[in-house]
Order: C-alpha cells, then structure tokens, then sequence
C-alpha cells in the first residue's frame, strides 16, 4: 500500500487526525495530530490492511522551535512502510504512550523521555534509561547547555572548562 | 603407621628405643609434613600442567616466559604472589567461619591423604576402614565451601555455597554406590588389601574383572568424582561465567590458595582412589614391569586420571542446576545399584 | 498487549503457606563476567528460580547522538565505529548508505563489491565472537579460543585493506577509504575456503554437545509474534521462526545480486525460538555470509574504488531513516539535514537495545544459569545498547 | 525409557566427540606468537602512530580541521617577505612557520581522516606500535622544528606586526574612514 492510500484511509477513518501529509521527500510521512495519535496506531496495527506490526524505532527531533516524535513503521506482512510525526509544543510535551501496542515502545519512549523531555502519557514505566536518574536536563534538544558539574563532580573537559589548558 | 614405623626404625636406629608414643608422633609430624609438601609440589605442578594442557589444546602455548623453559616457574611465580597478598576479610563477613574455612577444606583433603597406599609398605594409616574412611573425611570439604560461602556475606558466594552442598551430597551417593562395586569384589574396605587382590596383570584389576560392571561402575565413580571435586562440567559451585567465582568470590590472596590447593588435593584424592580400587593400585600392568618402583606406577596412573579430568574440563560446558541432579539422581545412582546388583548375583553364582 | 501469549515459567514451584520464603534482588552486573559488557540486570530470585529482571543499561554511554551534531558529516563516521564495535563495518555501511540515498550518489562498482566484502567478513567476525562467548557463558573455554584464531584471520585480511583491526572508518561516502591492495582478492577466496570446514570444528566441540544442546534448548523461549512485538530483529528475530532479513526484503547495496539464503529457527532440538535457536541461526548465517563473499570476490571488477568519493559532502536538507542489516539485526539510522556542515539530528536505532527490551519478557521463571544462556543468546554488545 | 537411553549414548558420543577434537588440538602447532620476542610484521597500510614530516608541512590545517576528535594542534606564524622557507618535497612553496605541531595521542583514535586531505602528504599513520609511556603528557607528539624558545620569538615577532599593522590601520582609518577591507585574519588555535 503506498503512502497516499494509507493517508487517504486514515483520513477516512479519523476526522482531522492527519494535520499534514508530504510525500514528495525520500520517506513520506503523516504528520499527526497529538490528541488522535492513539487511535490512529492502534488502527495501523490492527487494521487487516495496514498490518503495521514492526515499529522500526521512536526518535525525539528538536525542530527549534518545536519538539517532534518520529516513528517508523513497517509492516513484515504487507512490506510496506510510514513515518508518524507527532509535532509537540516545547513547554510541556506530551503524546500518549504506544508501549502497549508495540512493547518496543516501551524502551524507545524512555529513550525519547530521557534526552528530550518529551512525557509520554500511560507509559508503564517512564524513567530515564541512558543517563543516570538524577540528571538535569534533556541533553539533545538544542538549547541544551552542559552543567559544569553533575553531584558536585565536574564534568566538563579541563579544554572547555577554560581555566587551563 | 606400622610398615612406616618399621621404615624409620630401621633408617634412625635410635628411634625404636625412645618410647612408642615419641617415635609415633615425630614420625607421624614428618610423613604429614611430607604429605603437606607433596600436596603443594603437585599443585605447583599440576597448575601449571593445567595451564600448559589448557593452552595447547587451545592452540596456543600456555606460560612461557617465568623460569625460562615453558614458563616452570610460573606457578611458583604466582604462588609468591598469592602469599605476598594483603590479607582482605570483607568488613561484614563473618570473621572467624570465614577465616577458618579454607582451613577445614584443606584439612579435609590432606587427611584423605592418610589411607592411600603408595606401594606394598607405604601407606600413611593403613585402617581396615580405609575406604570409608577417605570418602567420610572427604565429604569434610563440603562443610568448609558452605562455610565459606555463608561467612562471606556475598550473594554469589552463597549462591555458590549451596550449590556445592546439593552437589557434593548428591554426588556421594554414587562414588560410594560405585566403589561398592569393587568393595563386592574385593571383599574388604581396607585399601592395601584392595590393591593386593589385584595383583596379576592387567586383566586381574578391578577394572577388567567381571567385565564389564566394574568398568560401567569405574566410569560412574569417576563422573561423579568430578562432581565430588567441583570441575568442569559440575563446576557450579564457582561457574565463573554465572556466580562470578561462586563460594571464593570474596577470598583473595593466601585463604584463596588454600581453596586452590585443596580442589587440585582433591583432585590428587580420586585419582587415587579410582587407581586403588579400579586400576591396581601400586601393582605394574604387568608381571615383568615390576622392577620399576610401585610408586611410579601408582603416580602415573593417578596422573592420567588427573590429566583425563583436565582434557574434559577444556573440553565441556557446565550443566545446569537441575540437570546436575538429574545426572545424579536418574542416572547415576541407579545404574550404579543396578551394578552391585549384578556383581552380588555374579558372586553369588 | 492482545498479541502477548508467552510460554509457561519453566519451573514453578509450589511452596506451602506454612513455609516462610524470601525474595532475594541480586545485582548481576555492571561488572560480571557474562553480561558482555557494563550491563547490569536486577534479579528477583527465588533461590536459583528468577521472578522478575529488570535491565538497567546506560553505563557506556558515550553521547553518539550528541557527537553527531557537533561534527561534520565525514567525521560521524569513526564513531559509528565505535557503536557496536565487533562489527564496525556494517555500522559504516548504515550510515554511509543513508547519506548516499538522501545526497542520491550513485558509487562505483568495484566500492560497491568491497563494501560487500567486508560487511560479509565482519559479519563472519561477529558471530565468531558470539559464538564463543556464548559458549564461555555456558562454560566452555576452548571454543571460544579456537573462534578467536579464526576471527585474527580476519582482521588480518581487514588491518591489509584499511590499516585497522577493530574500528575501521572504512566505508566511507562514495566509496571506500583504500582501495584494495595487491592479492587481497585471492586471500579472501582462501581464508573462505579455510574458514568453512572449520565450523564444523565448532559444532563438534559444542554446537552438538549433549550438554550445550541441554542447556540451551526450550530455554527463554521466544515466539514469533512476541519477538517482532518487542521489535527483535537479525538472528535473534530469525531464531523463532521468522524469516525476515533486510538484504532480502528491504536490499541495500548489491545484496540483490547474490544467491544466498535467509536462515531461521526451526526447533531442531527443542521449542522453535529457543536459544540454541538463535544460536544456530547465527552459525548457519556463517555459511551464508562465506558464500556471498566468495560470490563477491569472484565477481569483484576492476576499477578505481575511490572514483565516486566526493571531496566535500553536500547533504541537501531532507530526512532519512535508513536501516541495514548488521550481526546483530536492523540497525536504523535516522538522518535528519538542514543542508549545512552538521547533521542537524543522527538517531541510532540500535538492534541490541531493542533485542534486550525483550529480556524482562522471557525471564522469569528461568534460572540464574539460563538467564546467563538468554543474555548470551541475544548477543548483545553494550556499545550499542547505550550509544 | 527409549528416550532416556538415547539421550545417554548422545551425551557419551558428543562429549567424545569434543574429546576428540581437543585432543587433536593438543599436538597442532600453536597459532600465537610470543609477542616481544617475535614480533608480527604490520602490513604497509597500517593505523598506528602518527608521524609528521614536518619539513613538508605548510600549516595548512587540513588535518587539524579533518580530525573528530580535535587532537592535532597546530599554530603557524606568517613568514617575513625576505624569508625563504623553502619549497616541500612535492614542491609547494612554504609560506608558514608551523611554530607548533603537537599531536596528542591519547586523543587519537587512529582513524586516518587526518592522513587524506593533506596537500603535501606529510602526516601519515606508521605501522609502529609500541609506544606505550609511563606519563601521559610524553604521549603528546611534538612535531615542530622550532625550540619553544625559537617559537616564542617567532610569535612575539608576529604580535608586534600584527600590532604595527593594525595600529597603522587604524591611523589609516583615522586618516580616511573608510569601510574596513576584508583582512585575512591568521589562523589561530
């Protein structure tokens, strides 16, 4: 199924759920809206034709001024593929949890939790999973700056510090 | 300690006139340091055979540097090392069952030393129990690993502990039910006579005789001894890749050497054993080799067992747990009262 | 989850109420002996039976992600290297590849055959070192020494052709950094021919070992729809059952070329999906791997290697999620450029990460010798886990 | 029962089977060396230690921009219109005083990037190995040919132009504000 057609179903099947549709890029993707998100991957997934049973990977994207989730789909059966965006506000993102659609979520959306901040609501388990549980800071979004110390340690490099080199 | 006796008597003329208990003790204090200087020489050089066999077999060449030729020195190297080590008891140990745990494991071996004949007239204790009474002091071992297990306050070392209690326990129950076998033969429990009935050639050892059960008990007696001494594939109670070093995690240094000494004494131990009542003891394979000393001959054999355990050690993966017991339990115990069964019938008729 | 029927714990026991037990949490990890790295997993036993375990990663994390952003396109290549870095060439070829399809630049054919060759080899390297470690995590030694000497062979072929026996910075885009030298062609063919009785080697002394085979069959079992649930991937995915391989149903490069065959669990000694499973589907992979680098070698064309390779790399502002297929299943990169010097985001989808998540699935109810076997099963490597 | 049996011939086979292959193991001949006694011929191509020839360097800083990790550090002073630097031996001419060329090694992760893009193909990874030290700042690789004496005078010598230009400049400016001219600035660490 390409791109357009699955566009063209959910659309169908969910009023104002696709806030935008582009596949003019390499990967087509549906941009999609935060409060139907849910909805719409539990229909990928279940749906007979879309048969979306792979979630590729969750990656946090910091747009500038926007905070964005990406997720790829494939589906083994039907050999077909989408990218889901949830675009997100900066103060306060939240999208609902897909960990018990896909239970790979579950790792990934802590991943995105961890290094962007993005909160994922009706996670099973939401800490974070790289850094230690009492860092400060979402380290990849952009305006992120380095704390020259964690617990009292310092943590930046002798060179970066400035003091000497 | 009687042909011993005799043995000094004759070497120190002196030595009949002091009164008996005098003689016995100084003599008794040389053949335990003997024993004990034997114990460390093997595991000197058993180690190091080890490591050797280890590394040809696995393509590469083992030490070669300490001590120039193939790295002899390596082990004694090592065992400098291990001596020189700060002595480190962890701080919520339990200090005294922790230290004397390497210390009962230790004496638990050296004293199954006690009733192995070496050859017609040296045999440390010869006890008309002799048997029993190495399998009874072996099983000593166990309490020293429990101990040490529990003592060091480390999960994997408990973990390890126990594990080595269900085994070991398990274990004895076939390596008595398989000597049994011989003892049916042999119709005694004192070692010397065992060896005794078995002079004649190759064919008259035990091992032959009443072919094939004692060969089937033979080779029981030696699965579970390997179990009995914690090598690989029954090496659970340490199985480095699961419980990091099981019941020794937490020893270091001199208490760790003596669990080493120990494994590699016990090793010595059933080697002899399976030597003793299997293969003929001190007695040569046959008639016309006999100008050679008993003692090579029992040495060499109980070192081919010992090397035997080696090459299965580089060889196999470790059982699980309740496979362990499995082995123990539906194989190796029943086949083995299955054995006597036959060997009573065969004597009988 | 509506898809979720895992298997039975495999040994449950009844303990009378009278009976006062304790749950004990064991810290295995970060340093232990086979947890294949810094992972550390909390375990909820009941004497040698695991309840619960839970896996706590992020102890070699090295900030890939955040590295990414701050140096220029060429420059993320040496840290790809050191994601998973048993494998170092196929984490090249992602990314290398994923630049290439959003820059559309298309790369000579003699790179292309190179490219082949040494993801193949590495590929062999790889599972090498699963394989061993899998047995040193069951508890023999020997294999894992006898794959090691295999393996230097490899990198020897490797440090011939780029200088490097661990991280390479090989692939590069449009090419390759070296082209090949002089005979290197002939001692591939030969090491292939050396190589393939040689695993036979490895399933005496342990793939058919009684003792392997019962350690490691119907032990952390796990079916199909779970395992693609959990987003498994590479051998661990292929071990239940599901033959889906990113060179035959998503190709990149010129896997499309070669005759080859995907190989999945199929049970042999116990439950498909089981570790020995996986651990099969990696052997048999070795041959697969053999026979396309001796397909590649023989075919491999003349030409410049570096013809292709473009002096200043112009990503133009896109987006790309490229997935290949490494060792140890589809590693993603997903490429995001605003057009300048830096990639604006590199997310490394790694498939360690994702075949670990399935850990607290598949755990309880096992030993703490079978979770030993599980972990080693997955083959993971921790430089991937935690990036 | 057929199966318990079974399962006991396996066992005692494979595990003979595994003997057997060890066992002729242990007379193949060993595949390792002994390492300081014998050593391994590196192949031509080889990434280990860098190594500058620093009488065909320009001061380009190629490398230093190439390298991921920032371990090459190099400083340059301008030379005088008089002064002959001399030409490379691929013959470029020399323009630069390379005051500084420090590599730090424990940086280095010998990926090569370094090695390409340099015009005159003077730092180059050599096949040598063993160059393990007891402190850590002998693993910075000083590759100028200039003293640190030697250097100093040179930048003090750049300092006080750079200052007599711009304050010549800036008498020029005051002269005939004009818009500044696009002045290349001298590379700086």
């Amino acid at each position: 199924m390409t791109a357009q057609e699955i566009n063209d179903r959910i659309q169908n099947t969910f009023a104002d759920s696709v806030l935008e549709f582009n596949d003019t890029v390499l990967q087509p993707y549906l941009k999609i809206n935060p409060a139907k998100f849910y909805e719409v991957c539990q229909y990928l997934r279940d749906n007979e034709d879309m048969d979306f049973n792979f979630l590729n990977s969750v990656s946090g994207v910091d747009y500038g001024e926007d905070l964005g989730v990406v997720y790829h789909l494939y589906s083994m059966t039907r050999k077909h593929k989408i990218v889901l965006k949830v675009i997100l506000p900066r103060e306060n993102p939240q999208v609902s949890s897909i960990a018990d659609l896909w239970r790979t979520a579950d790792w990934h959306e802590r991943e995105v939790y961890d290094l962007f901040g993005v909160v994922f609501l009706n996670h099973p388990n939401l800490r974070r999973i790289l850094l230690p549980d009492d860092w400060e800071g979402y380290p990849l979004r952009k305006d992120y700056v380095q704390p020259e110390t964690y617990n009292g340690i310092p943590v930046l490099h002798p060179d970066m510090r400035g003091d000497s080199k | 300690m009687e042909p011993i006796l005799q043995f000094f008597y004759n070497l120190v003329p002196g030595l009949a006139d002091l009164p008996l208990w005098i003689a016995a003790t100084i003599v008794g204090a040389i053949v335990v340091v003997a024993m004990f200087t034997y114990i460390a020489l093997f595991a000197l050089i058993g180690i190091w055979l080890e490591r050797k066999i280890s590394g040809h077999m696995q393509d590469r060449l083992g030490p070669m540097e300490v001590g120039g030729w193939h790295g002899w020195a390596q082990t004694i190297a090592d065992t400098v090392k291990l001596l020189l080590k700060e002595d480190i008891v962890p701080d919520k140990a339990d200090k005294p069952l922790f230290r004397f745990a390497p210390i009962l494991v230790f004496a638990a071996a050296l004293s199954a030393f006690a009733a192995i004949p070496w050859s017609r007239s040296f045999i440390p204790a010869n006890l008309n129990v002799g048997l029993l009474y190495i399998l009874s002091i072996s099983s000593l071992v166990v309490i020293g690993i429990l101990m040490g297990g529990w003592a060091s306050n480390n999960k994997w070392s408990l973990y390890g502990g126990m594990r080595a209690v269900a085994q070991i326990v398990s274990y004895e129950i076939p390596v008595s039910l398989s000597l049994i076998v011989a003892v049916l033969i042999a119709g005694t429990l004192d070692m010397q006579q065992i060896v005794l009935n078995q002079s004649g050639s190759i064919l008259s050892w035990n091992v032959f005789r009443f072919f094939p059960f004692p060969f089937i008990a033979f080779f029981i007696y030696f699965i579970a001894s390997l179990a009995e001494v914690n090598r690989t594939p029954f090496d659970l109670p340490e199985a480095e890749s699961e419980l990091v070093a099981g019941f020794q995690t937490e020893y270091s240094g001199m208490r760790w050497s003596f669990f080493m000494l120990a494994e590699y004494a016990d090793m010595f131990v059933v080697a002899a054993i399976a030597t003793t009542v299997f293969l003929g003891g001190w007695q040569a394979p046959f008639e016309f080799l006999t100008f050679i000393p008993a003692a090579f001959w029992f040495l060499g054999k109980a070192l081919l067992i010992v090397f035997v355990q080696m090459w299965l050690r580089w060889t196999l993966p470790r059982l699980r747990v309740d496979q362990l017991m499995y082995t123990a339990w539906k194989v190796l115990t029943p086949f083995s009262f299955a054995l006597i069964v036959f060997v009573s019938l065969w004597k009988i008729l | 989850m509506k898809k979720d029927n895992l298997p039975a714990a495999q040994f449950e026991v009844e303990v009378p109420d009278t009976l006062k037990t304790e749950e004990m949490t064991l810290n295995m990890g970060p340093q232990h002996p086979s947890t294949h790295g810094v992972l550390r997993v909390v375990l909820k036993t009941d004497g040698e039976i695991i309840k619960s375990a839970e896996p706590v990663i992020g102890y070699l994390h090295r900030c890939f992600e955040k590295h990414a952003e701050n140096v220029t396109w060429h420059q993320v290549i040496p840290f790809t290297d050191r994601l998973d870095y048993i494998a170092s060439m196929n984490n090249n070829l992602g990314y290398v590849i994923g630049l290439e399809r959003m820059m559309n630049l298309q790369v000579n054919e003699r790179a292309e055959y190179l490219r082949v060759i040494v993801s193949e080899l590495n590929r062999i390297a790889s599972h090498l070192i699963a394989l061993g470690t899998y047995g040193l995590d069951i508890g023999a030694f020997t294999p894992f020494l006898y794959v090691f000497r295999d393996r230097e062979r490899i990198l020897d072929l490797f440090e011939e052709i780029c200088g490097a026996r661990l991280l390479y910075n090989y692939i590069w885009v449009g090419g390759v950094a070296y082209d090949a030298p002089q005979g290197w062609r002939d001692k591939v063919l030969q090491f292939i021919d050396y190589f393939v009785p040689k695993i036979k080697e490895y399933n005496d002394i342990l793939t058919y070992n009684k003792i392997f085979i019962d350690r490691t069959a119907k032990v952390g079992v796990i079916p199909a729809d779970v395992a693609i649930n959990y987003g498994l991937s590479g051998p661990s995915l292929r071990g239940s059952g599901v033959e889906f391989d990113l060179r035959k149903d998503d190709p990149y490069s010129i896997y499309d070329r070669f005759d080859f065959n995907v190989c999945t669990g199929k049970g042999q000694m116990g439950t498909v999906g089981d570790t020995w499973d996986r651990y099969w589907v990696r052997v048999a992979e070795m041959y697969e791997s053999a026979k396309i680098v001796r397909q590649a070698a023989e075919q491999l064309p003349e030409g410049d290697a570096k013809e292709t390779v473009p002096r200043n790399i112009k990503v133009p502002a896109g987006e790309y999620y490229m997935r290949t297929e490494t060792p140890r299943g589809e590693l993603g990169y997903y490429i995001i450029s605003d057009g300048g010097k830096t990639p604006n985001r590199v997310k490394v989808r790694s498939p360690a990460y994702c075949n670990l998540s399935v850990l607290p699935a598949i755990a309880p109810g096992v030993m703490v010798a079978d979770m030993v076997a599980i972990i080693g099963s997955l083959d993971i490597v921790l430089g991937e886990v935690d990036r | 029962m057929g199966e318990y049996f079974k399962n006991i011939y396996k066992a005692i086979v494979t595990i003979l089977i595994g003997m057997g292959v060890t066992w002729r193991h242990l007379f193949t001949r060993a595949v390792t060396i002994q390492y300081p006694h014998v050593k391994r011929e590196l192949p031509p191509r080889s990434r280990q230690k860098l190594f500058v020839d620093i009488d065909d360097c320009i001061g380009c800083f190629q490398c230093a921009r190439a390298c991921p990790v920032d371990c090459i550090d190099i400083e340059t002073v301008k030379a005088g219109k008089e002064e002959d630097l001399g030409e490379t031996s691929t013959g470029q001419k020399k323009r630069l005083h390379v005051v500084k060329f420090d590599i730090d090694l424990t940086k280095c992760c010998y990926c090569a990037d370094c090695v390409f893009p340099c015009p005159t193909e003077c730092i180059v990874m050599t096949p040598k190995y063993e160059f393990s030290t007891y402190d850590r700042f002998d693993l910075i690789e000083h590759f100028s040919a200039y003293s640190a004496e030697e250097a100093e005078k040179l930048k003090e010598r750049d300092r006080k132009e750079k200052e007599a230009l711009a304050a010549a400049r800036a008498a020029k400016m005051q002269a005939a504000p004009k818009p500044p001219s696009s002045d290349k600035p001298g590379p700086s660490a």
